[in-house]
């Protein structure tokens, strides 16, 4: 031995998980939705993807080298994350520099304003994505549509949502109950046959996602589940009274980015509670808010400003959701 | 500097004086802005009523008269016009509940036939960027020179013949159905007779 | 209009705070910890709802009448002013556990435009005094919505370190934005 | 009319406001001594917590309050401070000597072995709350900073050739919050002394010679040289250890001159004209002398 | 389902690479250096000075009040230097360093190898006898035995539990004694049991010792009383509120000892020890300690004096290796680096390990991503990730407020983190900041 | 005191917005446009001046139990001086300011130095004091409305600089830009002191 030993606290060990195995688990679980929205929009989704994380990733690297002055930290993949997030919430269609923009809102003020990773209180691609809804309402809301779906009618280029069709027909006084035969049978909204943002299409694939990160325990159910019960029931109560004027709660959870929200985006560790009490309490809250918001408010969708919502409570959840101690006071 | 101390004399005193000298500036300069300002509003009211009607050289103010609109729940103010006495068009002041941030206010010009002359939009609400276009050219001159009769005042979208601002659906309905309110009651009640 | 529209509305919609900009100064100031913003957020509603009772009436029995509307703006803040000075005094002696609780924020409050924005607001929205009150009422709990989960926020970040040339206001002013960013789904509620 | 109406309503108003205020202020007073806001203006403001109260209005509430403030003292404001305070407070103060952070440890890396690798959080505390360093002097600086980041003021910093703190005397205010934080009790306040200059030992290796100098090569090893040589009696060796007193220091330098180690450092005199300087190897030589004289293989 | 307690804990890998080796008996060294404190507690009073001769098992340093232990010598010789020496805190401690002359033991020692199983002692003498053995703890927390036996008034034992958990990955040691050893064990139990007065015991094993726990079943038949609990494999299984909350399914509550819920823990080891003070009248100054570690040669359970420098042990397991570049005393959870080879082992020395330079390095420290891996494995229901924000913020009270204090130290935390943040080093400065300042509010 | 300082420490010093944090809800709020921040900050400086040099001149007089009260009174009338003048002579102004013109009042700018300071020094400073305060305070405004207005409409004090049926990134102009905008702006300011 000529090296001095070494010394330092217990414990001298360490387990498995690292932060970048998390974060690669998580785009090894995105891969499906991935490849959904590749296999039905094609080269535009590929486009969009690529930009978005190149995007995302050449931000955070210039922000922390330059900005932040600390060591860079590109490589542990939760950038890529925020880039494909992104990606998947946008329509296919999105010119390059809304793009870009909407990447460096994401980690420009989402992320690394605050720091970096771990340290935002915000879901950085929410922040992203919400930012670009407001202000580019039009971009962000003409979904282009599907490359078979233009193969069948080439004129329809531009094909809503069902969320958007239910929304603009409530408004104009018309019933659910006939507004649904303009909208695709379940079946396809299950496998992403429908218009929509890249990634929200297809419940399936997301499912699939949300299979393995629970399989690599990288979340917990509590979020997923809470939130997509709540969306249920709520919207069962609602369809219950009035069946007429709200739909029914299966449409609710394969339509616009439920799926995509509660598997991928209310789950980010950084941005949501701690305790499992309080992970219950914040799916409950998206699963209400977002509801709310897509029969009430004047958006079509909620799930993006449900999950900011709650993200601003969360500090205050994981303040009065405290793990029960080992043994009480004496 | 001796500070007064607070007895309450002193206190009562103080603002005593401090509000009677302040009082007394506000009122009159209140008195010599009540003019102005009345005319300011009366003015842009003119300014308006310029826009959307024809040439004229009346005081429609003078001549303004009240009608009650169409569904008979509110009445409207009408500006006739008149060039040398003959009338040229009537501008009618109504209203929509209906803008995305509440009222809108709108001034809808008629030529004597009843086609829009012209219209502008006195106060509104709506977002900026968004139902604000309601404001520009490109949305309101798509009104110039249409007899409601043939052309249907609703959006595309609800089967009518208005092009709607993108993404301010909601603004344009209002407008639109301001624009109807006064172009019905404004039939209604004959139209420039 | 019924009153659940304009609780919404005041709280969640036109949030007096992240879209109604009014009260910004003790938002910012107040906010450090959830202790202080729960006392602040108490005191604001109990001021609010007073001075826009007393205004009220000032409005509709001294200043109409009178004709003087345009003295609005130096009679209410007078009013405002005096008004929270008694309660201040009166709380110090009266109940001194509830003053150290509320009664340090009062003097804020003298200079807080949400108190005098209400107070105005009421008049041009025409409101009848019930819904005044519950206006008040309803603002101010939005006020303490989002003055509390702020300081949530502001904990938590003073904990976990944000890069030091964003401490303090920039990162404040840029977390409220997102919060304001957040509120904008409610759009359109009512 | 509009006028009339203005003032009659305004005024009575005003005076409403002024006549029930002044009433309610009558019946609802509580004293509270004006002083406090008056003595908190004058503070600072810098809420250091130096003094020992919690930030400006803490102190501003205690001053007020003593009878004797001469024990209450504002380091970052000073005297002149004090003396503001004092000439609102209509009391005394005893001008206090400007104080200054001095290290004790000159232990650099040439002088003092590592003899392993630290691999926890780089904190001195927990350095020290885990074992005795990584050198071989269980006394010494760590290095690890806490003085640095305890400072508010800039003042003190790690200089990298050496891997020991150096203060820099015109940001310190002597706050203390530095030798709050060491958990080696390394840095003193000292007085600054007359043109700033001061006298002191530069090291705290209570250990006996041999030891202490198997540990460090500049540790001071105990021998009384120093003591021996003062005029003034300023020098005190306890377990080992010398301690210069700065209120009998009279700055003579007598002592840097016999130290066989170099343990006693001398701040901000002129560089002394050739003095010959003893020979290196000559020195080494009489400082195992010295050890031998000293050390007995005993404990305690 | 295999009992086990209910909150939190992980699973590291176990490395057992000397569980089937037998105890050995370690040659005795030239020199030993015995610390006069090797508990928690007031350290001993010393007995003897330079050049005295002393023999195997006799007296050397004096309780030093209550809470503390004897001291004996573990081998015959001169006494050559009472000296401070590194010892495993990490500073230099006073001990007595004996030049080693033989091997000759104090007479009223029994070295029999044979089982004695009948207790004529009263409870009374049981405890004078552990007190005067000097034994303590060897679970690793060193707490003289003595003062856990003496249930203070209005307290009343129900039961004891033997901890034979031996979470920490890598040693094996107190498993090869329950293999060995395990009459001797019992009969240690039943003497415990006679000294608290309690008619139960049970004896907590993992399931990954499969063999101990056979062993202690067929053996147990013969003692009334005894149980055997097999618990499922999960650090810090062993922990003494863990292990009472597994076994008798109550929760010490914070601030609370054991006895409060009517329980006692002793590890096995300690029972050996106590069998053998009683029954055999030897004090405590030999134990087994395991030396292992990846690139070890021949890891190794060996049967040690107090006193002998680590080095000796290494030696016996095939010398240091090349790349060796930490060297821990315990356990890699909550064992002590130590800062050179010449350590001595002393009671509470459990095993050696040694690591390899790349696994001795800590890893880069990243931001915390709020995962809340360390809250749900931390075994007290705490918060680590937000103590440790807490102490680097200083802010003392909160940290109180959050029950800092209950903190066990077993690094499930750290262990678990994904960003690796240096969370006990944090934590243990909150815990002894915010006990300083308890203790300075009570004055 | 030097005046000249005691005029331009508002600029950047001392800046009520940037560096004080005073009167954040105008800022906030009217900001939507370099021309609305302009207006805004004139008006405020008007009545801060104003203000300042009455309060100053009176302060001998007023007992400290009714300061508060009268500087008020004070204040307040200069505010409704501002809302009549601009109600007649720039109706599009005083539409676009809104409720913040009354809400000028309760600016704590403007109590803020008549307490720190015009209630302690001469007329003189006190004008200088103000106006430097009050031109401090437009001057942020206007920044604040500049870069708001270049980001969400693409124009400059109405100038539009990117095509005319484009439009800006349209989040600056509504309330969490303004957040967002001034949380930057003031970062910057930070730094700028710093390195100065
Ligand atoms: C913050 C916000 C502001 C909006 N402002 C307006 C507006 O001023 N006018 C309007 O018609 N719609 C506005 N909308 C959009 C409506 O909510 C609705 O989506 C739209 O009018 C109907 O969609 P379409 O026009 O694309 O068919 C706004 C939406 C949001 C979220
Ligand atoms: C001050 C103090 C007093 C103790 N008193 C008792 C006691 O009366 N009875 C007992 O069974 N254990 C007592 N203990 C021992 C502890 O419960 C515990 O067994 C010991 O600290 C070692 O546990 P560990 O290895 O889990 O850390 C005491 C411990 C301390 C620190
Ligand atoms: C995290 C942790 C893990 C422990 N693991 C063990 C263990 O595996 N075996 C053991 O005997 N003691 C273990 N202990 C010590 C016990 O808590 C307890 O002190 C001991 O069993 C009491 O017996 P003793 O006094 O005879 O040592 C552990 C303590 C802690 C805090
Ligand atoms: C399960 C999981 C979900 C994540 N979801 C998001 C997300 O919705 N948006 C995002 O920007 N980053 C997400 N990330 C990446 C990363 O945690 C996030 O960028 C942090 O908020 C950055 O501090 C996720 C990471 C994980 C492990
Ligand atoms: S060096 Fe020490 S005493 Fe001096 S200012 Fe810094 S912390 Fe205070
Ligand atoms: S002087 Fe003390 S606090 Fe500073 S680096 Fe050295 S050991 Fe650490
Ligand atoms: S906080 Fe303490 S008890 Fe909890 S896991 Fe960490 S070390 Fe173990
Ligand atoms: S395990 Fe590590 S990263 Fe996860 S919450 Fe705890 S400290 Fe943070
Ligand atoms: S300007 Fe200060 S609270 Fe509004």
């Amino acid at each position: 031995m000529n090296k001095l030993i070494t010394i330092s606290q217990s414990p001298h060990v360490e387990g498995d998980f690292t932060v970048k195995k998390i974060m690669y688990s998580v785009l090894i679980a995105l891969v499906p939705a991935l490849a959904v929205s590749i296999y039905y929009f094609g080269f535009d989704a590929v486009r969009v993807i690529l930009i978005a994380v190149a995007a995302s990733v050449f931000f955070e690297y210039i922000i922390q080298k330059f900005l932040i002055k600390g060591k860079t930290t590109v490589t542990d993949g939760s950038a890529i994350i925020t880039g494909v997030l992104l990606a998947f919430n946008v329509p296919s269609n999105l010119p390059i520099w809304m793009i870009i923009l909407g990447a460096l809102i994401a980690i420009g003020v989402g992320k690394m304003t605050f720091g970096g990773l771990g340290k935002n209180p915000f879901n950085p691609a929410l922040v992203g994505r919400v930012f670009l809804l407001i202000s580019f309402p039009v971009d962000m809301t003409t979904w282009p549509s599907n490359r078979f779906a233009l193969a069948i009618n080439p004129d329809a280029v531009t094909g809503a949502t069902p969320l958007a069709i239910l929304k603009e027909g409530v408004k104009n006084g018309e019933k659910v109950t006939d507004l649904l035969s303009q909208i695709p049978p379940y079946l396809d909204m299950f496998f992403g046959n429908v218009g929509g943002s890249l990634g929200e299409i297809s419940a399936f694939a997301l499912i699939i996602g949300l299979l393995y990160m629970l399989m690599k325990k990288v979340i917990s159910w509590h979020i997923p589940l809470t939130m997509l019960g709540t969306i249920f029931v709520f919207s069962e109560i609602l369809h219950f009274a009035n069946p007429e004027r709200f739909a029914d709660p299966v449409f609710h959870l394969l339509t616009g980015g439920v799926m995509l929200g509660a598997i991928f985006m209310a789950t980010d560790m950084v941005t949501s509670p701690m305790s499992k009490k309080g992970m219950i309490i914040f799916g409950v809250g998206i699963g209400v808010l977002t509801i709310i918001i897509r029969n009430f408010g004047a958006y079509p969708e909620g799930v993006s400003f449900a999950i900011l919502i709650m993200n601003m409570f969360v500090p205050l959840i994981n303040k009065y959701c405290k793990p029960k101690l080992f043994g009480e006071k004496v | 500097m001796a500070k007064k101390k607070s007895s309450l004399v002193n206190m009562v005193f103080t603002l005593f004086v401090i509000t009677l000298v302040a009082s007394a500036a506000l009122g009159y300069i209140y008195e010599l802005t009540i003019e102005p300002i009345s005319q300011m509003k009366e003015s842009k009211k003119l300014q308006a009523i310029k826009i959307v009607v024809p040439d004229f050289n009346n005081n429609p103010s003078a001549d303004m008269y009240k009608i009650s609109t169409f569904d008979g729940t509110d009445s409207l103010e009408c500006y006739p016009a008149k060039k040398d006495d003959e009338l040229v068009g009537t501008a009618v002041k109504t209203y929509t509940k209906n803008g995305f941030g509440g009222l809108v206010w709108l001034m809808v010009g008629f030529k004597t036939d009843g086609t829009i002359n012209d219209i502008s939009v006195l106060e509104q609400n709506e977002t900026p960027g968004l139902g604000t276009k309601m404001t520009s050219p490109k949305f309101k001159n798509q009104f110039k020179e249409k007899n409601p009769e043939q052309f249907k005042l609703t959006v595309i979208k609800d089967g009518g013949d208005v092009d709607a601002i993108t993404a301010a659906t909601i603004s344009s309905r209002a407008f639109c159905d301001a624009v109807n309110r006064a172009y019905q009651s404004f039939k209604n009640k004959g139209g420039n007779k | 209009m019924s009153y659940i529209i304009i609780i919404i509305s005041a709280i969640f919609v036109h949030n007096i705070v992240l879209s109604q900009f009014l009260g910004i100064c003790p938002f910012l100031g107040v906010s450090k910890k959830i202790s202080t913003s729960v006392g602040m957020a108490g005191a604001i509603m109990f001021v609010m709802t007073l001075a826009t009772i007393v205004t009220y009436l000032l409005q509709y029995f001294v200043l109409n009448p009178l004709h003087i509307e345009f003295m609005q703006t130096i009679t209410f803040i007078l009013v405002i002013a005096g008004l929270v000075q008694m309660v201040e005094i009166i709380l110090k002696k009266v109940s001194p556990a509830m003053y150290q609780a509320l009664g340090i924020f009062l003097p804020l409050i003298t200079t807080n435009c949400a108190v005098l924005g209400v107070a105005i607001l009421v008049i041009q929205k025409d409101f009848n005094l019930m819904e005044s009150v519950v206006f008040a009422v309803a603002t101010s709990i939005g006020y303490g919505l989002a003055l509390i989960t702020f300081a949530g926020i502001r904990e938590h970040l003073d904990l976990v370190r944000v890069p030091k040339g964003m401490q303090g206001t920039p990162i404040a002013l840029i977390t409220a934005g997102i919060m304001a960013m957040a509120f904008m789904g409610f759009t359109g509620i009512v | 009319m509009t006028i009339l109406v203005t003032i009659i309503t305004l005024v009575s108003i005003g005076v409403i406001a002024a006549v029930i205020l002044f009433l309610v202020a009558q019946k609802f007073k509580v004293f509270e001594n004006p002083k406090i806001d008056e003595v908190e203006e004058a503070l600072p403001g810098a809420n250091c917590g130096g003094c020992g109260f919690p930030g400006c209005r803490g102190m501003a509430e205690a001053l007020v309050n003593a009878d004797d403030i001469s024990t209450l003292f504002c380091t970052v404001g000073g005297n002149e401070t004090m003396a503001e305070v004092a000439k609102i407070l209509g009391k005394e103060v005893t001008a206090k000597d400007p104080m200054v952070a001095v290290v004790r440890c000159n232990g650099n890396f040439e002088k003092r072995k590592r003899t392993n690798q630290y691999d926890g959080s780089a904190t001195c505390v927990m350095a020290a709350n885990l074992y005795s360093g990584d050198t071989a002097c269980e006394y010494g600086c760590l290095g690890l900073g806490d003085c640095v980041k305890a400072c508010n003021f800039d003042a003190i910093k790690i200089d990298k050739t050496t891997g020991l703190p150096v203060v820099n005397q015109d940001n310190c205010v002597a706050c203390g919050a530095c030798v709050e934080a060491c958990p080696r009790n390394i840095i003193e306040l000292r007085k600054k002394g007359p043109k700033d200059r001061r006298v002191f030992v530069s090291c705290v290796n209570k250990d006996k010679g041999a030891l202490a100098m198997k540990a460090c090569k500049s540790a001071c090893i105990g021998c009384g040289k120093c003591a021996k040589v003062c005029p003034f009696g300023a020098i005190t060796i306890e377990n080992n250890l010398a301690y210069i007193d700065f209120e009998k220091c009279k700055l003579c330098r007598k002592c840097v001159a016999v130290c066989p180690t170099g343990a006693i450092h001398e701040v901000n005199f002129p560089a002394k004209k050739a003095v010959a300087k003893p020979e290196k190897k000559k020195q080494t030589e009489e400082i195992k002398e010295e050890i031998n004289k000293t050390s007995e293989n005993k404990l305690n | 389902m295999l009992k086990t307690f209910s909150k939190g804990g992980v699973h590291p890998a176990a490395n057992k690479l000397s569980a089937d080796k037998a105890i050995e008996i370690l040659p005795l060294p030239k020199t030993v250096t015995i610390p006069i404190s090797q508990h928690i507690g007031a350290p001993a009073k010393l007995l003897v000075k330079k050049g005295d001769k002393v023999k195997v098992g006799q007296k050397i340093a004096e309780s030093g009040g209550f809470v503390s232990a004897n001291i004996h010598s573990s081998v015959s010789g001169t006494v050559s230097k009472i000296d401070k020496i590194f010892d495993a805190s990490g500073y230099k401690k006073p001990c007595v360093i004996i030049n080693v002359e033989g091997d000759e033991w104090e007479e009223n020692i029994d070295k029999s190898k044979d089982l004695k199983k009948d207790i004529s002692l009263s409870a009374e003498e049981i405890l004078k006898k552990v007190s005067e053995a000097g034994i303590v703890g060897l679970g690793g927390a060193t707490f003289p035995s003595h003062v856990k036996l003496s249930i203070p008034k209005g307290k009343k034992a129900e039961v004891l539990i033997l901890n034979g958990v031996e979470c920490e990955p890598y040693l094996t040691a107190d498993h090869r004694l329950m293999l060995e050893k395990t009459d001797e064990i019992l009969v240690g139990i039943k003497i415990l049991m006679k000294a608290l007065n309690v008619d139960k015991a049970f004896i907590g094993i993992e399931n990954n010792k499969p063999d101990a726990i056979n062993r202690f079943n067929k053996f147990v038949e013969n003692y009334d009383g005894i149980q055997v609990v097999p618990l499922k494999m999960k650090y810090p299984q062993g922990g003494e509120k863990q292990l009472i909350k597994a076994v008798a399914k109550r929760e010490v509550p914070s601030g609370a000892l054991p006895i409060d819920v009517g329980a006692v823990v002793h590890n096995v080891g300690t029972a050996f020890a106590v069998y053998e003070a009683i029954q055999k009248n030897k004090p405590l100054f030999e134990r087994v300690v395991t030396v292992t570690g990846k690139s070890v040669k021949n890891p190794l359970n060996l049967l040690v004096r107090v006193g002998t420098p680590t080095i000796n042990l290494i030696e016996a397991a095939g010398g240091i290796p090349e790349n060796t570049g930490k060297i821990v005393s315990g356990g890699p959870m909550m064992g002590k680096a130590l800062v050179n080879t010449d350590v001595p082992i002393t009671k509470g020395s459990s095993g050696v390990l040694l690591f390899e330079e790349k696994e001795s390095k800590r890893q880069d420290v990243q931001n915390c991503i709020r995962c809340g891996k360390c809250v749900s494995v931390c075994p007290m229901g705490l918060e680590p990730y937000l103590l440790m924000n807490m102490v680097e913020s200083k802010m003392w009270e909160e940290l109180e407020k959050n029950n800092v204090l209950d903190c066990i130290e077993c690094g499930s935390c750290m262990f678990t983190c994904p960003s690796q943040r240096p969370l006990l080093d944090y934590i243990r400065l909150g815990k002894s900041t915010v006990t300083k300042i308890k203790r300075s509010r009570k004055k | 005191m030097n005046q000249w300082k005691n005029f331009t420490k508002g600029f950047i010093k001392e800046n009520p917005v940037f560096v004080l944090l005073l009167g954040m809800c105008p800022t906030l709020g009217v900001t939507s446009s370099a021309i609305n921040g302009l207006g805004m900050g004139l008006a405020t400086t008007f009545v801060l001046v104003m203000s300042n040099i009455v309060i100053s001149l009176i302060k001998g007089f007023i007992p400290d139990k009714v300061r508060i009260p009268s500087f008020i009174v004070v204040i307040a009338s200069f505010v409704t001086i501002v809302q009549m003048v601009l109600q007649a002579y720039l109706p599009a102004l005083y539409a676009q300011l809104g409720l913040f013109i009354p809400l000028i009042v309760v600016n704590c700018i403007i109590l803020g130095r008549a307490e720190a300071f015009a209630s302690k020094n001469g007329v003189w400073s006190s004008l200088l004091d103000g106006l430097g305060m009050g031109l401090g305070f437009a001057l942020a405004l206007t920044i604040l409305g500049s870069v708001r207005e270049m980001l969400g409409a693409g124009a400059i004090f109405n100038y539009k600089f990117i095509p005319a049926n484009s439009d800006g990134i349209l989040l600056f102009i509504l309330a969490p830009g303004a957040f967002l905008v001034l949380g930057y702006l003031i970062a910057i300011v930070n730094k700028i002191k710093k390195q100065a």
